[in-house]
């Protein structure tokens, strides 16, 4: 396979916290419709990783190629295909979900202002559009961040334990944000402690501090 | 690309501005803060009235200074703790446009009040009407340094449990000449003396900063994030 | 410490939401007629002064203005402790609705002293202690709704608003004795001494005319902030849903 | 006293008159205020209450 | 029961300083921001020795004032945020002693350091000995009082996300006497009057603040908790 | 039953959150040896429920009693039999895990402070006692946190979504812990979006904005 074949590829990456070695000499391959789970105990790494391929930080050694070409690079587009949630929600306490969405389709250049609304209904947060995010519930907040998926345009998504706070509805409906996203040639890369089920796609599974890649069906 | 770039520039613009007017009574804050560090002196000091007036120029500049150093907090802290500044980071667009954005913003509801303010402190410590004019035009070119600058040390602090200390401290010196060259050409104009020379250093001074705090504070905010 | 029963019962939102709505309209008649006959001694019947020349005439509204700026913070931080020990929520909306109405009022005192200073002592201002206090009065008023308009639920603004408000009350003394305690430009107390008012009788009527319209004001627009503000706390009562249902 | 004479307050007409106005300018806005956000008020509730009702619809279908 | 409330009450004082400690870099901040205010005003308003001899009383202890005040945040804002003061409040003790733990260690930390730093300030600004001794008095009797009743404006903003300014507006008022009556008592001592009354005052206020400032900071953190 | 029964009597508790009435008219009596389990939506009101059990926040109308005497009595020595974890991890971060704990010992008066390096083990940081709290992963902070449960002499648990960023491995052992206190007769309040399991217990689920208790063993 050709050097500039289009999705991830993480060549030979070593994380090092602190003094602490999390892993070394990760090598692997994400293309379109796969689904990577990053598994491990806590501490193994799985937020050091993450925050590694979104480009928020660099890696011990190693490279991350988006079609080819380095992340760091201007040209890879990188940043036009990636969506990274991470721990924290990253929406504005003080603005309302609507406000908070608006900011974000301007930033990352989606179009569809009309598709907020829609999103905050399917995230169950009719009713809220115009409260404060400071007056929602931990698992709402969670929610209005996570109302970005289903607008962006991103071809690979990374999230951190998404499922944090959420209920079993809201779970579920996640999932099958997931699944579309993946059959349209979407990728993600997720971390989770809690069961993931997206049926009907290629799953690859990392289990830090291991680097064999392991893929379920 | 073009229009997504000044879209997302007056997205960003609008949104802090948009965030500062949701919190109105906290606009006031900082020139309420301007206010009473100024008030200390007379109470602290002397109300004697020419006293007053010599000491006015620095005064009113170091309230400013300082007024300006505090409200730096709003400037990244509540984008770092929420998340929204890693977002900020991932977005396509060039870091120091998206920056700059943030800045005037925070100009806008810092400095220029504080400009308008002026005269009513002014009064306060008798400065004369000449006096106050040079200051609010020393104002008007100083206080964009100061939130240019302030940036840039915020950017530095931002990932600190305890930054605001050091940041005083980052920003103060940074802070210095501006100072300096103001107040002193409040008190030349009082003297009735030319005022060009120090004019020109401000204006220098200021476009400076524009071209340069942008880029540094945001190759500072990458550095914080990781 | 247990409030009689009755308190509670007279203090309910609408027991408060219906009396204060017939008292209104009386207490403003009064404040007008007040106002009007304190406005005619004033500035058409009493004399000029011997020393300030007509300038004085500012007193009529300058020491109303800055009593009230007093007794408002007074009652603001009874009214607020009333509410944080013994949980009366009216006390509680009494208190948030006398702060505007108090700083207007040293807002006021502040700026109507200024221009009987300019004339009289030649300066806009004067770092002297009761000016002095008087602002910090002014930024205390501020604070108290600068505070409360950041804390989203309406009882624990409530509830911090009074601590604020009970703590500042230290500055009314020094309002009060500044002009005796140092020697300042200021009027020392003329009207408020005890033995006898060094003023003269017909300037001494319309400032009270004026100082008892102040007072129906205040009373006035105080009941009619606190009745907006008990509809708007009392939104998931019934009653409030009825009497919303029967406003045209 | 004349009018004119009333109006020009011995020489201190700016300070007496600028002082009066001043303070009935406030003293009004201050009265006016609560009269404008009771409306407002009203009109929030209401439609707050509205929209309850048809949540709860919306439930019980 | 005393025993444990004694140990509780010194684990926290510890645990406090030790904080500080980690952050030993931390804990000079507020000392070099004292020392850059006073600084700044040489440069901002006249090098003249007579008029920065009377100026030097106000300026220093404008300087403490808000190197105090700014460093209030340190009291619980941390403590907030991650959580721990929510266990502060659900101990078993009584709220206002533990508190009390709190601002004696903030003290020790901001306050204290800051009388040993005014001889150093007092010849920067051309005091002469015996000004400096009585500025060293009013300072041990006045930070203190900044202390506590900073801890009161603190702990009513403490769950504020943009709290910082809005403290400034609320604890300024409150420190202004302190203000005053120190100042005043240097400048009397310098023109060779009694400062009893002035010494007297700041003691009692002192008494006052350590009898209520704990009691108001518990019922205030008990709100802004809620 | 007598008024003054031991255990936690909750008394038509109503709660106001801003202006949106979140449940009215609440009874629930929970005694030595149960369990109860608070459910509900994302919003349902199930934080806000259990600041007002712990003391932290105050209902818009009705009683808790501890003992028979209301939780702001002082004599009703309610801190001394509560333990509260919420959100929050309440750790401080530039402290070890050994300081936090140390720290958390005597603020509650638990004796043993030999205790803290065998239930720091036995939550599986061995090797993190003299590590930096800030340094630790999510999960980790979490574990720190949970460390005072082995600790704890309370006997009533107030746990806010205690599974958050856990492992399987951290959520079985905890589990096992929940089962001792409850079988020594302590009692516990729990939220969670994944399913709990203690077996042998009394378990009372709580459904909001329901006001129904309903039973299961
Ligand atoms: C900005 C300037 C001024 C402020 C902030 C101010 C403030 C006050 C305050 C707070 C009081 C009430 C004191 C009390 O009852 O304890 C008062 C009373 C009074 N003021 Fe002023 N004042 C100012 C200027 C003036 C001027 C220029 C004059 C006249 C030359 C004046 C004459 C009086 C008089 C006659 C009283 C009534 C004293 C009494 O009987 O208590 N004030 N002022
Ligand atoms: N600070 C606040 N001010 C006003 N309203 C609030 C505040 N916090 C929460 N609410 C509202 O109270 C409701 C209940 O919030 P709460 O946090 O109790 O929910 P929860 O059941 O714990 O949800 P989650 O599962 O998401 O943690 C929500 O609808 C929210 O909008
Ligand atoms: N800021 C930091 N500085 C130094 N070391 C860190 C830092 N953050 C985390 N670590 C260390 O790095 C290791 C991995 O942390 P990471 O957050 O990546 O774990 P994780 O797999 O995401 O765990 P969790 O499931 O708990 O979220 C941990 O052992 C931790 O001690
Ligand atoms: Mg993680
Ligand atoms: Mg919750």
């Amino acid at each position: 396979m050709s050097e500039s074949a289009p999705g991830l590829r993480i060549q030979n990456i070593a994380c090092t916290r602190g003094y602490r070695e999390l892993f070394t000499d990760l090598n692997l391959l994400l293309e379109s419709g796969q689904i990577l789970r990053v598994e491990g105990e806590n501490g193994s790494g799985k937020t050091s990783l993450l925050r590694i391929l979104a480009g928020l930080a660099q890696p011990e050694s190693g490279d991350v190629l988006w079609n080819g070409l380095g992340i760091e690079h201007v040209d890879a587009c990188y940043s036009h295909d990636l969506l990274y949630l991470g721990h924290k929600p990253g929406i504005k306490f003080e603005l309302t979900p609507v406000e908070n969405l608006c900011m974000f389709t301007s930033l990352f250049g989606t179009k569809s202002e009309n598709g907020i609304e829609d999103a905050l209904y399917q995230l169950g947060l009719y009713g809220f559009e115009d409260v404060p995010c400071s007056n929602l519930s931990a698992g709402q907040k969670r929610r209005v961040a996570l109302a970005q998926l289903l607008m962006s345009k991103a071809r690979l998504w990374i999230l951190d334990e998404p499922y944090t706070s959420l209920d079993v509805a809201a779970i579920a409906f996640l999932e099958s944000v997931f699944k579309k996203h993946v059959q349209n040639g979407g990728m993600l890369i997720i971390t989770s402690h809690q069961p993931i089920t997206v049926e009907g796609c290629l799953l690859k599974r990392l289990v830090l501090p291991s680097t064999v890649l392991e893929e379920v069906h | 690309m073009e229009t997504s770039l000044s879209r997302a520039f007056i997205a960003l613009l609008k949104r802090d501005l948009q965030l500062a007017y949701r919190h109105r009574n906290e606009l006031l804050n900082p020139l309420f803060f301007f206010i009473l560090v100024v008030a200390l002196f007379p109470l602290g000091t002397t109300p004697d009235k020419t006293l007053l007036m010599t000491m006015a120029p620095g005064v009113i500049w170091v309230a400013a200074l300082l007024a300006s150093m505090l409200s730096l907090d709003s400037l990244f802290r509540a984008d770092y703790e929420d998340g929204t500044l890693e977002q900020i980071l991932l977005s396509s667009h060039p870091l120091s446009v998206l920056v700059l954005a943030k800045i005037i913003s925070h100009w806008l509801v810092t400095g220029f009040p504080m400009i308008l303010l002026a005269p009513l402190l002014g009064i306060f410590m008798y400065l004369p009407t000449n006096g106050i004019l040079t200051l609010m035009l020393t104002l008007v070119l100083g206080t964009p340094i100061l939130s240019l600058v302030g940036a840039i040390g915020m950017a530095l602090t931002v990932s600190l449990r305890r930054g605001g200390m050091l940041l005083s401290l980052l920003v103060l010196p940074l802070y210095i000449p501006v100072l300096i060259f103001s107040a002193n050409a409040v008190d030349a104009h009082l003297a009735d003396m030319a005022i060009t020379g120090q004019i020109y250093i401000l204006s220098s001074m200021l476009m400076l900063a524009i071209t340069l705090a942008p880029v540094a504070t945001s190759a500072a905010l990458r550095i914080s994030l990781e | 410490m247990k409030l009689p029963a009755i308190v509670h019962k007279f203090s309910s939102p609408q027991n408060f939401y219906v009396m204060a709505g017939k008292l209104i309209p009386w207490l403003g008649w009064a404040c007008l007629l007040f106002m009007i006959s304190g406005l005619y001694y004033g500035l058409i019947e009493a004399p000029a002064d011997y020393q300030q020349g007509e300038s004085y005439r500012i007193m009529f509204i300058h020491v109303p203005s800055a009593w009230m700026s007093m007794f408002v913070y007074m009652v603001m931080a009874i009214s607020g402790g009333i509410g944080l020990i013994w949980r009366i929520k009216l006390a509680d909306v009494v208190a948030s609705s006398s702060a505007p109405i108090g700083a207007a009022f040293t807002f006021l005192a502040l700026a109507t002293g200024s221009l009987w200073g300019k004339p009289m002592w030649g300066a806009w201002w004067v770092w002297d202690a009761r000016l002095t206090s008087e602002l910090i009065l002014l930024f205390l008023y501020l604070g108290f709704i600068a505070l409360q308009a950041s804390i989203e639920d309406p009882r624990n603004a409530a509830r911090a608003g009074a601590v604020l408000a009970l703590v500042g009350v230290v500055n009314i003394p020094i309002i009060h004795y500044s002009v005796e305690w140092w020697s300042t430009l200021h009027q020392g107390p003329t009207v408020t001494k005890f033995d006898k008012p060094s003023i003269h009788i017909s300037m001494l009527i319309p400032l009270l005319l004026m100082a008892v319209a102040f007072k129906f004001y205040y009373a006035t627009s105080v009941l009619m902030r606190a009745r907006n503000e008990v509809l708007l706390r009392e939104q998931n009562s019934r009653w409030v849903k009825e009497v919303i249902a029967n406003e045209s | 006293m004349s009018l004119e004479e009333f109006f020009h307050m011995g020489g201190y007409a700016f300070y007496v008159w600028s002082s009066y106005g001043l303070t009935f300018f406030v003293l009004l806005m201050i009265f006016l205020k609560p009269m404008m956000s009771k409306k407002q008020v009203i009109k929030d509730l209401r439609t707050k209450y509205r929209q309850q009702e048809r949540q709860t619809k919306e439930q019980n279908s």
